[in-house]
């Protein structure tokens, strides 16, 4: 392949792309009726132009050659997320640097000439491939665009390509239908390395394959990671996957990035509760383990309407209690789960004395916020459920500091050296500490864990 | 050990296509106790969806059930013998189609599919089609279906489950629909539940807030679980036996801790080989070498030797039937292996042979031209 | 949204369309050659008479103007001034009118009767005589011109059998004095049944037969999802599931089609109102054509357009209606 | 922010997936004209609509470049009044009951004397031209608009289908009874006419293709390469998008037949002499009692041909698409 590498512009290990306060929303109108929609720009027939806020305010690094895994349950914007940082979509606001250019300012011709260094590979390996193309021509397709080679040599490149992602040369001519879901994925890697590129987004290529087809896969995958000195971000749902392939790991949630550090470091020392959820959730094959502890409850909010400060505040099991109250650590979860359990209407009884005895049977909450709690319960034994669950929300779960305040903060790491990001305000006094002591030693360190707003 | 539930022999069906006879389930044999949770797993292809169809007799055309004994607390739910003219004919005790429909489905044996989203019918309420299954099954009225309705939602964890009843599956999240559909399941108070990959679909806390809820569930109520998945995670956390499907066929049954701590199978362990573990970093993954081959035209004798490291030339002769290869005493672990001395044909002196696993051309070529 | 908010919008939503017809009837009608003068005094006209004429129907104005005009008036309910009847528009569609929905109306009726059943024990005999029996029946009923079946109606039924009349169609609620060989209304009723038979049939084929394929592909369709599979699982008996689980899914493609099938029908009534000599609508148009009166032309072609898009929204909601993801918004 | 798709599709053993190891392309025009063979109906629309538009090809040599001489030649002319004038001759086999038949009108003749036969032969040519010309005018009028709409969205969309959504809010018939009263009554203006109502159908068919392929991921996947717009649309898109198009325009072909016959029947579209099934049938109302079968012949000649595009369209969508009948 000589001739054919990319100039090498960015040193190894040196931020290849930077993502900084990448926003991305869409509007959630429009095409909502089928049929024979007549016409959709009438004003006095009520719409709510209101955006899903799929990505918000996301800053990171990926170094060359690293492979950062970005990992969060389905609807988060993780896909998002990725089509916005090559540019697939359009920031709402941000910027993605890529090997220093900002890739949110250009568009039309300088963008397509810049795709030939940064490619893709899908999910789906039934729709990513055109299935009235055959592979050879799908895999020179990218090649053609960016004028390299020619015919014949696109097709012996093809052919070569072919041979490196683990399939037969001879298959030039298959339709995509006459492979399996795993080969399918392997003509999607063919395709994206054809153009000699740089960084490979992966979004989720192993998910929809068998484990021991994933397993080939990924195997794959990280053969010719070393041998051409690609960059992914690779994006999962699956934490084992996540944890398998990737150097370092970014965790989102509604939207959000929860937390980003070293891959032990995240799965050893988790300090966002939302992380520390998600590993508690993953089952472990293995009939010994102890299996999942401490579930989350709850739905995912509607990112429309997103919690307001720390976005996993609605669910988080162990919300900061607001300054004005003073309970014991029991007293304040009782809360919180009543509270909870009122919005969620998860009870039937209007009893005060059952009431009390199912939430705060072990601690009851005495003062100020007993006095609340009384009077929620009150407006509970009158039916008033809607009162209730309002004083509730107000006085104890919307006092909170994670409500009233945006959380991100930088830690010390417990393994590795690398950076470690987390948005949640109880890793606030660690913060403080890692601050200080960087401070202290007044080192510049280099910087991997993108744009934090390091507390006040 | 008491009766078994269910008892599955020798189950065949397949499916007749223009291209030929596809063997989906081609002689499997299980039973199914009272009270205990049934693990049947297996990659795409493996023929589980059918197996799992086939014992509700829900086998769509071009499908068909052509052999073996489904027996559910000592009704035949199939069975054959042989007619006048030679032909197999269904025997007559085999419940007819009227009875399966009145006595079976739903009222014993209820079924959770796997794709919440499409399950539910887009055009009716959660809370009536949960009642009508109800009302089928229980022989309540349709106020007390109703109050049934309602309070099996909330045991499923539906918030607000009065006001959610009226509502229209569109308005539910997809873990919410898998909860109604538990919620049907259970309502109808069956014996046996099969759950056909239910938690597949959803998102790893959802799956976990819904796997804890069906083992609460499960102790409550004392109903046993024929639980299908391609997790082996899922397995591990609440399956009581297993059975690992490949191909059409069990190639190993045992206890769930023995599965997995006393693997007998070569499928089985590469299965567990080749998984990532979220637990601890692997940094060499052993992946399973090729890909499944087509039902219509099995490999000749083990179905797994031509993936298998442990393939020898008997492996392409001799068809192994399940074994059991448990010590005397010891729960039952049976696997459909020829390296085990019980099977004595000859595995030690036969020459390992060349596979896709154990040389050859490179990782996951050419299902088409895998068997020449 | 609920199914009468979700109502209102669509009525909001079909004013700029009905706007669109206004402008591109009056497009045409303006590049009709000849010129209607001549044609109500005759070609040698005189100079006053033609400048009255010309006043009085705004002829003499620019085009642009002559539409703001027409468009305010149709706001108003005004639709101009028929030059050949010599009476307001609305008025000669008022008259008009009734009589081509019955006839539409009635015949939907008929396609949707004898489709429904037939579509749905297609599906569910797939590939067997039944099945092939409705499909032959339905591809005849898409390949032939309605007023060809008016024809031939008239021609067996009419000519030879005498069992129905060949022309005409009395309204039921017309007065019994008006009909000739009526004294009760229950006769009256009695005799637009009788005229009603074969043009009803004529214009309703066409629409039986679309209506018989959707629905069989439909029911097909519909019987392969995954909730049916389910309500098998539960024991829901066979004929339940083809009546209540699979038929209302599989109905909401059939109502699409119905409501597309409005603009065919309505225009196949002109045919079909030639064929029978019934003064509907469709002859009203043609009248007006022949005689080059803008106004009708307008007037009736509007009034057309109209009949579709409040047809179109009447399918709409029953669409929401039938499907609740479409009036509570989709997920 | 799709869901996980299910890794558990077992295409294999529910058997809904068939062909293991098969390597042929389940794509191209040679594989649809391979499953259109293999359908028998499909062959019997092909076999109509062959014939047929043979028929049309003859009779439209003999108009425009022997001006009706063969006909005259063999037969009779489709134009020219005969010289012995035989009204209204009843077809051969039916002379018992409707008097003397001749058997050289083996349709009988019509209320000019003319031969049925020879007419509805001519009669093909119109027939077959207007079904052609007015689908190519909707299939590529529709064609543009969709694509560019479906493609590029936005405001150009919304416009784009504003006016197709009022186009088409006229019943169609209606519509184009205005436009030829506008603009003339032959039979050019008939194929413009039908043309431009049947662009909303191929609009919506279209846009909704390439608003759905648009979505896919190779869409996207060729976008992430690089691949310039021109070629996405004409290499992904369009491919793509074929197969229903040709459906719907094979149907389309049944459809314009039927209205053209329509409007000629109600005198607008081709203009006597000139020998048009619609215009026969219109002829043929006011002799209904004396000769019955005049009526009969235009109609079955226009019934036989419409149902040969329709069985070759629903072959052609079974072949194109197997889902629903196999």
């Amino acid at each position: 392949m000589s001739g054919l590498t990319g100039s090498d512009d960015v040193p190894e290990g040196e931020p290849l792309l930077e993502v900084r306060n990448l926003c991305k929303y869409f509007d959630n109108d429009g095409g909502l009726f089928g049929g024979m929609t007549l016409d959709s720009e009438f004003p006095f027939v009520e719409r709510n132009p209101s955006n899903v806020r799929a990505v918000e305010d996301v800053s990171f690094d990926i170094k060359k050659g690293e492979t950062l895994g970005l990992v969060g349950e389905s609807g988060c914007g993780k896909s998002t997320l990725a089509r916005t940082v090559l540019r697939l979509l359009k920031p709402t606001s941000g910027s993605v640097y890529f090997k220093g250019e900002d890739l949110a300012t250009i568009s039309g011709e300088p963008l397509r000439q810049k795709r030939q260094d940064m490619q893709m590979i899908f999910q789906d390996p039934q729709s990513s491939l055109d299935p009235r193309m055959k592979v050879g021509p799908i895999v020179e397709e990218p090649m053609q665009a960016h004028g390299m080679l020619d015919d014949e040599g696109r097709e012996a490149r093809a052919k070569e390509l072919l041979e490196k992602v683990g399939l037969d040369p001879q298959h030039y001519n298959r339709y995509p239908h006459a492979f399996s879901g795993g080969q399918r994925q392997r003509v999607n890697l063919a395709r994206a390395l054809s153009v000699n590129p740089d960084f490979i987004v992966c979004d989720e290529p192993v998910s929809a394959l068998d484990v021991s087809i994933q397993a080939q896969v990924l195997n794959t995958m990280q053969e010719l990671q070393d041998e051409f000195d690609l960059t992914y971000l690779f994006i999962a749902h699956d934490l084992s996957v996540i944890r398998h392939i990737s150097d370092r790991v970014a965790v989102m949630y509604l939207g959000q990035m929860v937390e980003l550090a070293d891959k032990e470091e995240l799965f050893e020392n988790p300090q966002h509760p939302y992380t520390q959820a998600l590993l508690d959730a993953i089952p472990v094959p293995d009939p010994r383990s102890d299996g999942r502890t401490a579930l989350l409850t709850g739905d995912v909010p509607s990112p429309i309407d997103p919690p307001s400060g720390c976005r996993f505040r609605t669910r988080c099991p162990v919300l900061i209690q607001p300054e004005a109250f003073e309970m014991t650590d029991a007293e304040w979860s009782n809360v919180l789960a009543f509270q909870r359990a009122v919005k969620r209407r998860a009870f039937e009884t209007t009893d005060r004395t059952e009431i009390r005895r199912r939430y705060f049977d072990d601690a009851t909450p005495g003062g100020d916020a007993g006095t609340l709690i009384d009077e929620a319960l009150g407006h509970i034994a009158a039916e008033e459920w809607g009162d209730a669950e309002r004083l509730l929300t107000e006085s104890f779960a919307d006092a909170s500091v994670c409500a009233t305040e945006e959380p991100a903060y930088e830690v010390a790491p417990e393994y590795g050296d690398g950076r470690h990001y987390t948005a949640c305000h109880r890793t606030r006094d660690a913060a403080i500490a890692a601050d200080a002591a960087a401070k202290l030693n007044a080192v510049e360190t280099p910087h991997a864990g993108g744009d934090v707003r390091a507390d006040d | 050990m008491s009766e078994p539930l269910l008892s599955v022999e020798n189950l065949k069906t397949q499916f007749f296509t223009e291209d030929g006879t596809v063997r989906a389930v081609d002689g499997i044999s299980f039973d199914v106790y009272e009270g205990e949770i049934v693990g049947l797993v297996g990659e795409s292809g493996a023929g589980k969806s059918v197996a799992t169809s086939s014992l509700l007799r829900l086998v769509d055309s071009p499908g068909e059930i052509v052999g073996g004994e489904i027996t559910f607390k000592g009704e035949t739910i199939f069975g054959l013998e042989e007619g006048a003219d030679g032909e197999p004919r269904p025997r007559d005790e085999m419940l007819s189609e009227e009875e399966m429909r009145e006595q079976i489905r739903g009222r014993e044996i209820a079924i959770i599919f796997q794709d919440p989203m499409e399950s539910l019918n887009p055009v009716f309420t959660v809370g009536g089609q949960l009642r009508e299954f109800i009302e089928i099954n229980r022989d309540l009225s349709a106020d007390e279906a109703k109050e049934e309705a309602i309070e099996m939602l909330r045991e499923v964890g539906i918030p607000a489950p009065e006001s959610r009843y009226d509502e229209y599956p569109h308005q539910f999240s997809g873990g919410m629909r898998q909860r109604v559909l538990i919620a049907m399941a259970l309502a109808c108070q069956p014996d046996l539940i099969i759950a056909d990959e239910p938690t597949t679909a959803l998102d790893v806390t959802v799956e976990g807030q819904i796997l804890e809820m069906v083992t609460d569930l499960q102790e409550k109520y004392d109903t046993s679980f024929i639980w299908v998945t391609h997790d082996m995670s899922v397995v591990a956390e609440i399956c009581d036996r297993v059975n690992v499907m490949y191909l059409g066929e069990i190639i190993e049954h045992s206890e769930v801790d023995d599965l997995f701590y006393d693997t007998k199978h070569p499928y089985t362990q590469a299965l567990l080989d080749s998984m990532p573990r979220p637990d601890e970093t692997v940094h060499e993954l052993d992946p399973i070498k090729g890909v499944m081959p087509e039902a219509i035209n099995p490999p000749s004798g083990c179905r797994f030797h031509s993936r298998c490291p442990d393939a020898r030339e008997v492996c392409r002769e001799v068809h192994p039937e399940a074994r059991n290869l448990a010590a005397d005493g010891e729960p039952k672990h049976s696997a459909a292996c020829v390296k085990y001395d019980a099977f004595e044909v000859g595995y030690d002196e036969s020459r390992p042979i060349e596979t896709e696993a154990t040389g050859g051309f490179s990782a996951g070529l050419t299902e088409t031209e895998a068997e020449e | 949204m609920g199914l009468l908010r979700y109502t209102l919008w669509r009525l909001a939503q079909s004013i700029p369309v009905l706007i669109g017809i206004i402008t591109i009837t009056f497009f045409l009608a303006n590049q009709i050659p000849g010129d209607p003068v001549e044609i109500m005094l005759g070609p040698t006209p005189a100079q006053e008479q033609v400048e009255a004429i010309q006043a009085r129907y705004g002829l003499d104005r620019p085009a642009h103007e002559r539409f703001l005009t027409y468009l305010s008036g149709v706001a108003s309910g005004d639709l101009g001034h028929s030059i050949y009847y010599d009476r307001p528009v609305l008025e000669m569609i008022l008259l008009r009118l009734p009589v081509t929905l019955y006839l539409t109306v009635s015949a939907f009726l008929f396609a949707i009767v004898t489709a429904i059943p037939l579509g749905v024990i297609s599906a569910k005999r797939r590939n067997k005589p039944a099945d092939h029996v409705s499909r032959i029946v339905s591809l005849i009923g898409v390949s032939t011109p309605s007023f060809w079946i008016g024809l031939m109606l008239i021609i067996i039924f009419a000519f030879y059998l005498g069992w129905f009349p060949a022309r005409g169609l009395p309204l039921p609620w017309a007065d019994p004095a008006d009909i000739r060989g009526a004294e009760t209304q229950l006769q009256v009723i009695r005799t637009s049944l009788h005229h009603l038979a074969m043009p009803m049939v004529a214009l309703g084929t066409l629409q039986m037969a679309q209506i018989t394929r959707i629905e069989r592909s439909s029911m097909v369709e519909s019987l392969q999802g995954e909730y049916v599979k389910l309500a098998r699982a539960y024991g829901v008996s066979e004929s339940k599931i083809v009546r209540k689980h699979a038929f209302q899914v599989a109905q909401l493609p059939v109502i699409t089609i119905i409501g597309l099938g409005l603009s065919t029908a309505l225009g196949g009534a002109v045919l079909t109102e030639t064929v029978f000599e019934i003064q509907g609508m469709g002859r009203l148009i043609i009248t007006a054509i022949n005689n080059q009166d803008y106004e009708l032309i307008m007037g009736t072609t509007f009034m057309f357009g109209v009949a579709f898009v409040v047809g179109v929204i009447v399918t709409d909601v029953a669409y929401a209606y039938i499907d609740p993801r479409v009036a509570y918004g989709d997920e | 922010m799709a869901t996980e798709p299910d890794p558990q599709t077992d295409t294999t053993a529910d058997g809904s997936e068939s062909g293991a190891g098969e390597v042929e392309a389940r794509v191209g025009l040679r594989y649809t004209l391979k499953q259109v063979k293999r359908d028998t109906t499909a062959l019997m629309g092909i076999y109509t609509v062959g014939f047929v538009t043979l028929i049309a090809v003859l009779a439209a040599i003999d108009y425009y470049i022997f001006d009706y001489a063969v006909a005259e030649m063999f037969w009779y002319s489709p134009v020219q009044d005969p010289d012995e004038v035989q009204r209204l001759l009843p077809p051969v086999g039916m002379e018992n009951q409707f008097g003397a038949g001749v058997i050289e009108h083996p349709m009988g003749t019509d209320h000019r004397g003319r031969d049925i036969f020879v007419r509805l032969f001519y009669g093909t040519r119109i027939a077959i031209t207007v079904g052609f010309m007015a689908t190519g005018i909707g299939l590529v009028g529709g064609t543009l608009i969709g694509a560019v709409s479906g493609y590029y969205g936005g405001w150009i969309d919304d416009v784009l289908q504003r006016i197709t959504e009022t186009i088409y809010a006229i019943p169609f018939l209606v519509l184009v009874i205005a436009f030829m009263t506008a603009f003339g009554r032959d039979l050019t203006f008939a194929m413009i006419g039908v043309g431009i109502t049947s662009i909303p159908v191929f609009n919506r068919l279209i846009r909704s293709r390439v608003v759905s392929i648009r979505e896919e991921d190779y869409i996207e996947a060729a976008r992430a390469a690089g691949v310039k717009d021109r070629n996405i649309i004409l290499r992904h898109i369009i491919p793509n998008s074929f197969a229903p198009v040709l459906v719907q325009a094979t149907l389309q072909i049944g459809v314009s037949i039927l209205i053209v016959a329509g409007l000629s029947f109600l005198g607008f579209g081709a203009q006597p002499p000139t020998p048009s099934w619609g215009q026969m049938l219109s002829a043929s109302r006011n002799y209904m009692l004396p000769a019955p079968t005049f009526s009969l012949w235009p109609g079955m000649a226009i019934l036989v041909t419409v149902i040969g595009f329709n069985i070759l369209g629903d072959g052609l969508q079974d072949a194109l698409d197997p889902r629903i009948n196999n």
